[in-house]
């Protein structure tokens, strides 16, 4: 049983909070954001430049390991950081499934593009309110004589405006899962593209008649592969979440221990010391399961269930940090110019992703009944 | 017991609801579709406003002699329903609900004569100045100051919150004339009857939402008349906590938060549960919803209590019951709507809010308005004294009893 | 639209307040919960010369009222002095239950016996875990050639140990529901007696071949009747919360006054002020609700929905402040000798009977949801 | 990171499941399945404590040289599921987690020698006395008093919350020996090695699940010898600070809950939903019962932080935190159980609930223990520093980084 990082990991995590540090504070992170780009093409070469870019994968591919725990390392310190560059949908969720995807040229190659910063990928997954259940993705493919024929809508393909190319995911008349590869200047591809909320540029793209090379599609039978990036986007989101409430918690003790009223720091009013307290309880609860999850992960015990739990705790204890942090920062909370405003924005935004809390803990509750008796797993020393 | 109403009420309604359902234009009804906030997009709500005057139907709350309608709580509460029930966007409260009520109770004849038309007319609308950056929930250590030179004050110093400052042409505000006595004694309550005096700077502040509700002003040796003054110098503590008391109970709430649950509950018979289906069939969030209708239906038992002088709504609690009841509620409704509009309120859509932008939205209008909705809900639990200080408020009262 | 007593009803209320304050303070009530009978002759002889028996029924069987605000002024006093007193399975329940009955002589026979004091009634209604929905009923009632058979389980009967007569609710063979009152001497019935947490004396009650004359069934197609049982034991339920709440309060509020820690009253302290005031905003919703309901009620205009909504409220905001009248009271609260635990007990079987908190709750979100666009009646003042 | 073990602890895990398999009787398993407390049934933990000191496994968490098993963290957890897995009853915490480490580590050599024997044994019960009726939260005011002469003190005065005292052959005290200095100063910490000394005397309070297991205890001139100090007069108070350390951590919680929570999964599995079919399939109460799941996972996940010394568990916030959520959770619990009993909750069993009773609960061991836990837990938030003072400490470590 062991929930540290290496010492590699704490050096780069070190490297990379220095870099975030001097490069990406709010006002910098701001800039980005109101930027005509919406992302930094310098922030990116510093990224690829202390390796970043191929800190998530394996050696296999040309990675520096890509173990749960660096997903955890890594999207921590966007999340306190409120990175908007396109890390999340190039590197960890279109990366990382090419990464997996075996022996097809065409994804390795897209994949080193992506790993070098030459090229940006994006994942088009989500439909309707949000596809939390793979079971329920509608986009069809369908295989003709000369190749595929695409249809379908995909929402909130986060960097979808910038990608030089979507992983796709949709169902084969068969009713099988694929996945598979799409130049988004292709006739018969649609974006509507905007900003999110959270300072990010995303699309969404609608695929009407697509024709596509054979050779586009990357995987068919792809249920456990989607699988796979579903749970890279809950275990990556989830720690995106939770280093932005370390965020909250701390500038709301900063803020809560220097703002006056009534002649004295607001933190001696004892309804603003509990408001501070039942923060770092949800923060302690939400950073100690992500760190067991990444162990479970690690030791190739995690369930879909142990995700979704994550998921669920990132996002429900999440947001009440962030609703308690702007109460406590009072109207300056409610504004555009102090963190804690994004930072609550994001954590809502990453409850909307990939299936909201209520979805996730009554999956939890279901497979938990059924697996009550059966589960000496739940007894984690009983390896 | 009962809630039986009237044929001359079923009649009013039917009067109400036919003016309501032509007098509005389309950008005013546009603008009460696009409303996420207590502050309606500001030109079409008082284009609107100018619109009821005109029938006479701007002020229901006011006496008749100053134009108000003359009407009961019961039409009051009926009108607030009809106006809801169309999403026309509600009339600004700083000065009908505010400033106005205070001119006609502690005003000169003067002020009256000179301030309340325009206030019923919507020719004018007023800010507040009351919080400072370093005096919010502690209002009474406010600092900016005005000194007397003859028959002006001299105002240095600096109001924050002011909301739609931006757009005002006038001001209420409190002002520091003393630094003698204790915090509370010392300020002076002051009307301007201009935004743009010479010293004065209005700062916009850009919300979590995107839009610009609040702002900043800035005072420096900005000269203005004493006869703006309401009460005696150095008593406008007495006069602003008499405001207060109109600033938290008066009008129905109630009305409008039903019409956002309306809103959820026909948009979830079509929004796709994560589970399948459709919300409205799924179990779980029918549960949750129905928290929040037993909450809300509580809230709406609980104004009428206070509508018709109920022992409970005369309660000296009632104003922190009724404030933090109903901000708590619309939080809840915030996040309800959020949560129903799932993947579709990510999107940042602040051109498409504009009234008149032609931008169609992605979504529909409550996919729209979900996310503003919800962040500018946020605030409501901070101005116009936290729910923090109206639970000691509210505590304070059963220690009494 | 009137939300208040009449001046009758208030008339009464103070009659019944002095009394319940006279004989039935704290100590008197625990004394009556550990006499062996575990009820007072006494007191329900004060009932009876007070008019209580007669209360809650309509002029046209004796009564003298039996209006829904009756009900709620009634079982509100019953509530705030923890009366454990038969008066809601014999009078409200079975004996407005018998009111409603048309033209059974045996009904109005022990109608009249019940509102005399002479006799106790109790319904044997409830099943399994809690039957809150009645197409749930499964005693089983078989017409034969000389009269009936009865069959089943009927659970937590309250004041069953000594009722002189049950009413029972069962299913016919068609399906439909049937209305019957039982000798509970009779050959067949099985009764498990037991106190309850709040004081009370109730009886499992199990009928096996039960034999009855076929003038026991005194209503068949008695969905509509059964309902209205339901309905008034969830606003007497519902009432008698409100009750306990008031008590909760004035004692919560009472004890933090005079109790003193770190040489302070520990009501000085705002973790204790703010829980007092959440207490007074969940006894204000609650109690708005009961007198807006009663006021449905009285119009003819309440629906099942808005029952629910009721005992929603009351068992979760009841509970809500049972648990912090506990915390405020610290040790002293867990202990038998102090009232607040005595109301936190009440409140949680009212929660468990006639349907827990949540069931009602979602038949509330259920049925909001039909009715969002075809229900004007939500806009009370459009009658 | 991984939640890998090795095989010495797997054949630990068996060795230890073996044992507790057979070694108990069948009352100490009636009383185990019937435990609804932090406190076992009396008389049958206590013979059980026995046949664990017999093994030799009476005090995991203790030092080899006073009789502890010299088990890893790792060990000791494992005991604990095991143990708790087969419902047995958990050894009582005030010898073995309070009083006999604080002994170990501030007792006289004499002290050790005389007292520790008999608290690994199971010979001795301790209760502790530290509250009075004026002195809860607020401990430093306590004002029962030992007033010195020759070798003895003399106590007067009154305590109260001293667990099981009519069960006890022994006590450990805080008395007020001065009352010159500040609060906490004037204290001092006793050891009473008898509860029969002339002029005490204990009389049980009833608690709200209708048993006996906290008492008050009153002093009339009662005579104790000084031997029995620990520490210096006037100096208890950092003694008790000293054992409070001891109270507030140290063992694994979680497998108690987990322990709770996997009964609550088995019962749903066929109790009956209000909506129809059993709880399990309830989509509304899998929700709720997910909600309840991820939190103590999440307390499992942070037990486990404490256990390796993650620099989560070592955060001087962690005796709050893990205070607030053990109990928070055993509250949740209860409630959950209460829930799923629904009726079968509502029976007051006191009779059935004792140990070789021979009666028949209304309902199984899940619908009989449900009510008495749920409202034995009620107290979790209230003694050892109500989780109000822990949120107070909790927020001054957050400044204090």
């Amino acid at each position: 049983m062991d929930f540290t990082f290496t010492e590699e990991q704490v050096m780069l995590r070190d490297a990379m909070s220095r870099l975030l540090g001097q490069h990406y504070d709010f006002d910098q992170r701001q800039q980005i954001v109101h930027s005509s780009a919406g992302r930094s093409e310098r922030v990116w070469r510093q990224f690829r430049d202390m390796g970043l870019l191929h800190a998530p994968f394996p050696e296999a591919v040309g990675g520096f390991g890509g173990k749960a725990s660096d997903l955890v390392l890594l999207a921590e310190l966007l999340g306190e950081h409120l990175v908007v560059e396109p890390y999340l949908p190039s590197i960890l969720l279109t990366g990382r499934a090419l990464a997996r995807v075996d022996g097809h040229a065409g994804a390795l190659g897209w994949l080193e593009r992506l790993m070098e910063g030459s090229a940006l990928g994006a994942l088009a997954h989500e439909e309707g309110h949000g596809t939390a259940d793979i079971t329920r993705i509608a986009t069809e493919l369908i295989p003709t004589d000369d190749g595929l024929l695409l249809n379908g809508e995909k929402r909130l393909v986060l960097g979808g405006t910038d990608a030089d190319v979507l992983l796709v995911t949709a169902r084969l008349p068969d009713g099988a899962l694929a996945m598979l590869l799409v130049d988004p200047t292709l006739r018969g591809v649609g974006m509507e593209c905007y900003s999110t909320i959270d300072g990010r540029r995303a699309a969404n793209i609608r695929f009407e008649n697509v024709r596509l090379a054979p050779d586009a599609l990357i995987q068919s039978n792809a249920d456990k592969a989607i699988q796979d990036i579903v749970h890279d986007a809950l275990l990556a989101l989830s720690a995106e979440a939770v280093g932005a409430m370390a965020a909250l918690l701390t500038a709301s003790v900063q803020y809560a221990g220097t703002r006056k009223q009534f002649g004295v720091p607001i933190s001696s009013f004892q309804a603003i010391a509990h408001r501070l307290a039942d923060m770092k309880l949800a923060y302690v609860k939400a950073r100690s399961t992500l760190f067991y999850t990444a162990a479970l992960i690690e030791s190739g015990r995690a369930e879909p269930r142990d995700y979704s739990l994550l998921k669920a705790q990132a996002g429900r204890l999440g947001r009440a940090i962030a609703e308690s942090a702007v109460q406590i920062h009072g109207g300056v909370g409610t504004t555009d110019e102090v963190s804690v405003g994004h930072h609550l924005k994001r954590i809502l935004a990453i409850e909307a992703m990939f299936g909201p809390s209520e979805y996730h803990l009554r999956l939890v509750g279901a497979s938990s009944v059924s697996a009550a008796s059966a589960a000496p797993r739940r007894e984690a020393m009983e390896a | 017991m009962h809630i039986d109403f009237s044929d001359e009420l079923q009649a009013f309604r039917r009067e109400v609801g036919e003016f309501l359902d032509a007098a509005p234009t389309a950008a005013i009804r546009e603008a009460g579709k696009k409303t996420t906030s207590v502050f309606a997009p500001f030109k079409e709500v008082m284009e609107w406003h100018r619109i009821l005057h005109a029938k006479g139907w701007s002020a229901p709350a006011w006496p008749v002699e100053h134009g108000g309608t003359g009407w009961s709580v019961e039409q009051r509460y009926i009108f607030a329903e009809e106006h809801w029930k169309r999403d026309l966007p509600p009339l600004l409260p700083n000065g009908l609900q505010m400033v106005g009520p205070l001119i006609m109770e502690l005003g000169t004849e003067e002020q009256k004569r000179r301030y309340l038309p325009g206030i019923l007319s919507g020719e004018d609308y007023w800010t507040q100045g009351y919080s400072e950056p370093n005096a919010g929930s502690d209002l009474a250590s406010l600092a900016c100051s005005a000194v007397s030179d003859g028959d002006d004050y001299v105002i240095n110093g600096q109001k924050i919150w002011t909301t739609l400052a931006h757009e005002a042409n006038r001001m209420f505000m409190l002002v520091r004339t003393s630094r003698e006595a204790r915090k509370q004694a010392g300020i002076t309550f002051l009307l301007l009857d201009r935004m743009d005096y010479p010293g004065m700077v209005v700062r916009p502040i850009v919300g979590l939402d995107g839009l610009v509700e609040q702002c900043e002003v800035f005072f420096d040796n900005v000269r203005v008349p004493k006869s703006g003054r309401v009460g005696a110098e150095n008593d406008g503590w007495s006069v602003a906590k008499q405001l207060l008391k109109h600033e938290r109970g008066g009008t129905a709430l109630s009305p409008m938060l039903r019409r956002k649950m309306t809103l959820i509950q026909q948009a979830v018979r079509s929004a796709p549960s994560p589970n399948g289906g459709v919300l409205a069939d799924d179990p779980v969030f029918q549960r949750d919803l129905g928290e929040i209708e037993a909450e809300l239906v509580s809230y709406e038992a609980y104004e009428r209590m206070i509508l018709t002088n109920h022992p409970i709504g005369s309660d000296p609690g009632m104003p922190s019951l009724n404030k933090i009841m109903s901000t708590e509620l619309t939080q809840q409704l915030g996040a309800l709507q959020v949560r129903v509009a799932g993947l579709w309120a990510v999107p940042s859509q602040v051109n498409a809010l504009t009234v008149a932008s032609g931008i169609d939205p992605i979504g529909d209008m409550f996919d729209l308005t979900a996310m503003p909705f919800y962040l500018n809900a946020r605030a409501t639990s901070i101005y116009a004294g936290t729910n923090e200080i109206q639970r000691d408020l509210l505590a304070r009262t059963l220690h009494a009893a």
